[in-house]
């Protein structure tokens, strides 16, 4: 059983669906980890949930970089350790560094909660290049992602650019909040440290209208294994 | 010491109260005695011109576990578990400051509910503005749902559904209502009492500053222009304070060390520490020196009457202090001690050593003053109860205007603003009939919805507050839910004028037929009086929130067409009522007008039972129920959903306008494609089933009087509000 | 022509993103700070310098700062 | 001793909020407005009046701008 730490930050409002979606995945466990507390306590894997960590206050995830724990989580990135950040903790990855670019506000200025699709661009330990089209839910404030221009190219070039937000069929972007190439999310250069914007964990039961999110977690658990 | 005429009534007391507290102390109050008393008789605390009224609600029944009284009643929802909810109103201090007046509304009502010991799962919100023509309709709007997404999207809690109109009425006080569900294990339901002679007072939560000092007094007061000025009053929210409040509560309710908690709202530590006291028939001495303070130079006064957010009054088990202050240091949270419980029935304040109040508690609740202000029918009702003659010339464009309309359009721009999928638990969001949400860790799902239709309360009040119950009860039934419990808002204007006493009392009669009917018993509620500008009074607008439970394994059907090929049919009896009270006749002569539909119980109860059967059988898929805009306006929702057309014939008289936009109670849409009629017919029994046509093509055609491309109504009736909402004007820094 | 306008919220009125930052502050091991209050500073470029001033505060009470909770101040550079 | 940080998006950066500010400035009849950028303040109070310059810099390296997509100015006064 690989076990997967779930970090909660105060204002951490996702942690227990993710634990929860990460409990009901074959070969999962899910570990509660504290903001507090710099000991990992062994994990295989570590997932940042979403939420409003420290109110959102100053810039999304700018105060959660600076908890002991992502001390632990930095370096546990860095030795090629799997890490995913959904929404806010997508945030936190940016404002660690551990991702290129940064989260700002959303084109339009306003919160959004909808439905959107995805496609996925490489092969990490959360997904797989013919996951196809995903259906999954997004609500944020501030997720138009933006990076320095000079370095996109390359990013794209090297599948870094892992989400992007596209039409039904797949064929065109269709973008909610403004971000630069219709991105959704985006991975590190080795592809172990992976963020986005929409839930997965929000779409991993049929009653809740969707279950491609539980494609995240059957990888994950397949590269654990 | 004594005061003047003027400074008394500043403090919203008048001469003849003041002289009462004069007379039930047995001397001249000190200063801070003074703003106390005003605070606490004020309508808001005191609820003065409404309790005679609220005794006559039906407020009782099996399922309650916790009645009204507390910060939020409980409903048992079965396996141990209670269902802990409450709406309150927050109006006043939201047209002054509209994204922060919202937000601290949404603050507040999730603290009377987390405060019982529950963890929020669901928040529902309604809202009136004025026109939409209105200079600060736009304004408002924009802020007041930012507000509310602002605070209730950062606590975590899904916002899953609500009820939003607009009307001239409430052009310069808007309102704002808020919803908030939580679940509790039945025997660790928290409430608000201090016993325990000795036991430590504990503050907890956010420091205090001079936010909102007489916000219970403003609540009671008619707007005028000075009010626009009204500036210390404006608390700011910090959801993300009152999220670690909320996990450094709960945290410590797993343990025995509470005897009672309350969250400090209107009038703040005053109201929590005097309410305490009188649920236990006890006394309280307060050192106001601990306190713990955000701003230096405050004095006793401002202490006890500051409404800054985020805070929360407890009364401890002796010898608990540690632990207390050791839970909300883990949440870096303040927990200080502040007093200690006595025998006396006396509330007693102390400041740099010397005693600054001794008041009775009973002087302070229980025997305020209490009114039964005279009541009156105004004699206009008569005339506005005539429907006045007009014609459908163009049913198809009336339709497209309705649809189009404030109050007719497509509401996505609302909720889109809202995380209504925090929690990983909603299995129907809003634009159905009802929310329904799963209750975690268990197979129990809750359904909620909240209504109020004012034009119908306002043209007879008792039959529309009934209709407004009947409405309630049928959005439950139209998601397979029965009925658990409500909670209510009673909105209106002046309790001193007697057309609006009377309003108030006829509604309250008209929601008591409902809810005896249909086993709705109000477990907790919130009265917002003097609602009014310029000398002239909100609709009557007593708002209710409806909370069921759905059977296990039901599946929700949807309240729109999935696609092309069902089966449409309309359950229930034909229209009879005309177009009285109807949001057609309103858009058509400009003003509203005739009766309200009336409300046959045994009929409606009747549908609910066959809803829920073919619900719970899985014989129709699509359930959505006819009500404002009647039966055009809700097909066309149906159609428009997934751009699925329909030709078909609905029931009714010869008269076009009273058949397709009439708004009789007692009315359902559903639609199958694999049952059959017999099959349905027999399932609904008594309940008139009317088959309407089938789905498929562009268009929505009805009685060869409408044909109206779908894909045309569905663009303009989900960009009309956001059109209206972005106007360039609207922006704000 | 440029002009800044500077928006802080009103003294008293709470400030939940500058008690939260001066906490982050204090965590980072920067000692002495008494306290952080956070406001908005906006940009604005004109085509003409004509009664700068007069204008801008004209645009701030119209929209930039909300007279409830803000107060704000008007330079021209 | 108090220490002002501003802080800016980098030119290049879309600012949202600034062209909807100047399209409400429009709206309001506001003329020749060019552009609006919008940042933040911060007013930092301190204990003391050692070193502050370099002191509040190294906060605003710390934690209150971002260096992807801010720059930031201190003034002391
Ligand atoms: N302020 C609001 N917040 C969230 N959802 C809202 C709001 N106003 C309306 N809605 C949603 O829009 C839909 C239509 O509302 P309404 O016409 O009041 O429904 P009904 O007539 O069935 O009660 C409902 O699903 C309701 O929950
Ligand atoms: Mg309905």
């Amino acid at each position: 059983m690989a076990r997967v730490g779930v970090v909660t930050f105060p204002g951490s409002n996702c942690d227990a669906d993710m634990r929860r979606a990460v409990q009901e995945t074959d070969g999962l466990e899910a570990v509660a980890l504290w903001h507090k507390e710099a000991d990992l306590q062994g994990v295989d894997a570590v997932i940042l949930p979403g939420g409003f960590s420290y109110g959102d206050y100053l810039r999304c995830g700018a105060m959660a970089r600076l908890s002991p724990v992502m001390q632990a989580v930095t370096e546990f990135a860095n030795a090629g350790g799997p890490v995913l950040g959904v929404c806010n903790g997508f945030q936190i990855l940016c404002e660690a560094g551990l991702l290129p670019g940064a989260l700002v506000r959303n084109r339009d200025l306003r919160f959004v909660c909808d439905r959107v699709r995805v496609v996925v661009s490489r092969t990490t330990p959360f997904t797989n290049v013919s996951d196809g089209v995903l259906t999954l839910p997004i609500a944020h404030g501030e997720g138009c992602w933006v990076a320095d221009p000079s370095q996109l190219q390359a990013l794209d070039d090297a599948g870094q650019l892992l989400f992007r937000y596209v039409t039904e069929d797949g064929t065109r972007g269709d973008n909610p909040n403004g971000s630069l190439r219709d991105v959704a999310g985006v991975c590190n250069a080795q592809g172990n440290v992976v963020g986005l914007m929409p839930h997965p964990e929000r779409a991993c039961r049929p009653a809740l209208k969707g279950i491609d999110g539980q494609l995240f977690f059957a990888h994950l658990a397949r590269s654990l294994a | 010491m004594s005061f003047s005429d003027d400074v008394i009534r500043a403090q919203g007391l008048t001469l003849d109260e003041y002289a009462q507290a004069v007379e039930g102390l047995g001397r001249v109050p000190t200063w801070a005695e003074l703003g106390v008393i005003g605070a606490m008789w004020s309508e808001h605390c005191s609820y003065k011109s409404s309790r005679v009224h609220l005794a006559r609600l039906h407020t009782t029944g099996p399922q309650v576990a916790v009645g009204p009284g507390e910060n939020a009643g409980a409903v048992r929802i079965g396996q141990g578990l209670c269902a802990v909810f409450k709406m309150e109103s927050h109006n006043h201090p939201s047209y002054i400051e509209p994204y922060q007046g919202a937000a601290t509304g949404v603050g507040g009502i999730l603290r009377d509910v987390f405060t019982m010991g529950a963890r929020p799962i669901a928040a529902m919100n309604a809202l009136r503005f004025g026109r939409w023509e209105h200079p600060k309709t736009r304004h408002l709007l924009n802020g007041v749902v930012a507000g509310i997404g602002g605070y209730g999207n950062c606590f975590g809690v899904p916002t899953v559904g609500g009820n939003l109109s607009f009307h001239t009425a409430y052009d310069g006080n808007c309102l704002v209502n808020a919803f908030a569900l939580g679940i509790a294990a039945e025997d660790r339901i928290f409430l608000g009492t201090a016993s325990g002679v000795g036991n430590p007072v504990v503050y907890v939560g956010a420091k205090t500053g001079r936010d909102g000092i007489h916000g219970a007094t403003m609540a009671s007061d008619v707007f005028d222009d000075a009010t626009a000025d009204n500036r210390p009053t404006v608390q700011v929210g910090d959801p993300f304070r009152e999220k670690l409040l909320l996990e450094a509560c709960l945290e410590l309710m797993q343990e025995d060390c509470i005897v009672g908690i309350q969250d400090m709202g209107a009038a703040g530590l005053t109201s929590a520490s005097v309410e305490m006291a009188s649920r236990g028939g006890t006394g309280l001495v307060l050192n106001l020196d601990c306190v713990p303070a955000r701003e230096s130079g405050m004095t006793p006064y401002d202490f006890l009457l500051s409404e800054s957010q985020e805070r929360m009054l407890l009364v401890a088990k002796p010898g608990m202090e540690p632990r207390v202050a050791e839970v909300f240091a883990k949440w870096d949270l303040d927990a200080v001690v502040i007093g200690h419980v006595t025998d006396d029935s006396v509330w007693r304040c102390t400041w740099h050593g010397d005693e600054v109040c001794a008041l009775p508690v009973g002087l302070l609740a229980d025997d305020a003053p209490k009114y039964h202000r005279p009541c009156e029918r105004p004699e206009s009702l008569a005339a506005m109860q005539v429907v006045p003659d007009v014609r459908c010339s163009d049913p198809g464009a009336d339709l497209l205007a309705l649809l189009t309309s404030p109050d007719g359009c497509h509401r996505g721009w609302v909720w889109r603003q809202y995380d209504h999928e925090v929690g990983a638990g909603t299995v129907a969001g809003p634009g159905g009939d009802a929310a329904v949400v799963e209750v975690p860790g268990t197979d129990i799902r809750l359904a909620m919805t909240v209504d109020c239709t004012a034009r119908h309360v306002l043209l007879e009040p008792k039959v529309g507050a009934l209709g407004v119950i009947a409405e309630a009860a049928r959005n439950l039934a139209c998601v397979g839910a029965t009925p658990l419990a409500a909670t209510d808002c009673l909105n209106f204007g002046s309790p001193e004028r007697t057309d609006v006493a009377w309003q108030l009392s006829e509604s309250v009669d008209g929601l008591t037929i409902g809810c005896k009917a249909f086993d709705l018993p109000i477990i907790s509620g919130n009265v917002s009086l003097y609602n009014a500008s310029a000398g002239s009074a909100i609709l009557p607008t007593p708002m209710v929130g409806a909370v069921g439970k759905l059977a296990p394994g039901v599946v929700v059907p949807r309240s729109a067409f999935p696609r092309a090929g069902m089966t449409v049919a309309v359950l229930g009896r034909p229209p009879s009522h005309g177009v009285g009270a109807s949001l057609w006749l309103t858009h058509t002569v400009g003003r509203d007008a005739g009766t309200p539909p009336p409300v046959d119980l045994s009929a409606e109860n009747a549908l609910h039972a066959a809803v829920r059967a073919l619900i719970a059988q899985e014989m129709v898929s699509t359930v959505h129920d006819v009500f404002e805009g009647g039966i055009a306006v809700a097909l066309a929702e149906c159609c428009m959903a997934e751009t699925v057309g329909l030709v078909g014939t609905t029931p009714g008289s010869e008269d076009v306008a009273g058949r397709l936009f009439g708004e009789d109670h007692g009315r359902v849409i559903v639609a199958w494609e694999h049952s059959d009629d017999a099959a349905i017919r027999r399932v609904c029994g008594d309940v008139p089933v009317h088959v309407i046509g089938t789905t498929g093509g562009d268009h929505l055609a009805l009685d060869g009087v409408v044909n109206v491309r779908v894909s045309a109504l569905r663009v303009a009736h989900r960009n009309a509000l956001k059109t209206f909402a972005e106007d360039v004007h609207a922006v704000s820094g | 022509m440029t002009a800044f306008v500077t928006v802080m919220l009103r003294p008293g009125i709470l400030d939940p993103q500058g008690l939260a930052i001066a906490d982050g502050l204090a965590g980072l091991g920067h000692k002495g700070v008494q306290s952080v209050r956070v406001g908005k500073v906006f940009e604005i470029a004109l085509d003409d310098a004509d009664n700068v001033q007069e204008r801008v505060t004209q645009m701030a009470k119209d929209l930039l700062a909300n007279p409830v909770i803000e107060d704000f101040t008007v330079e021209v550079r």
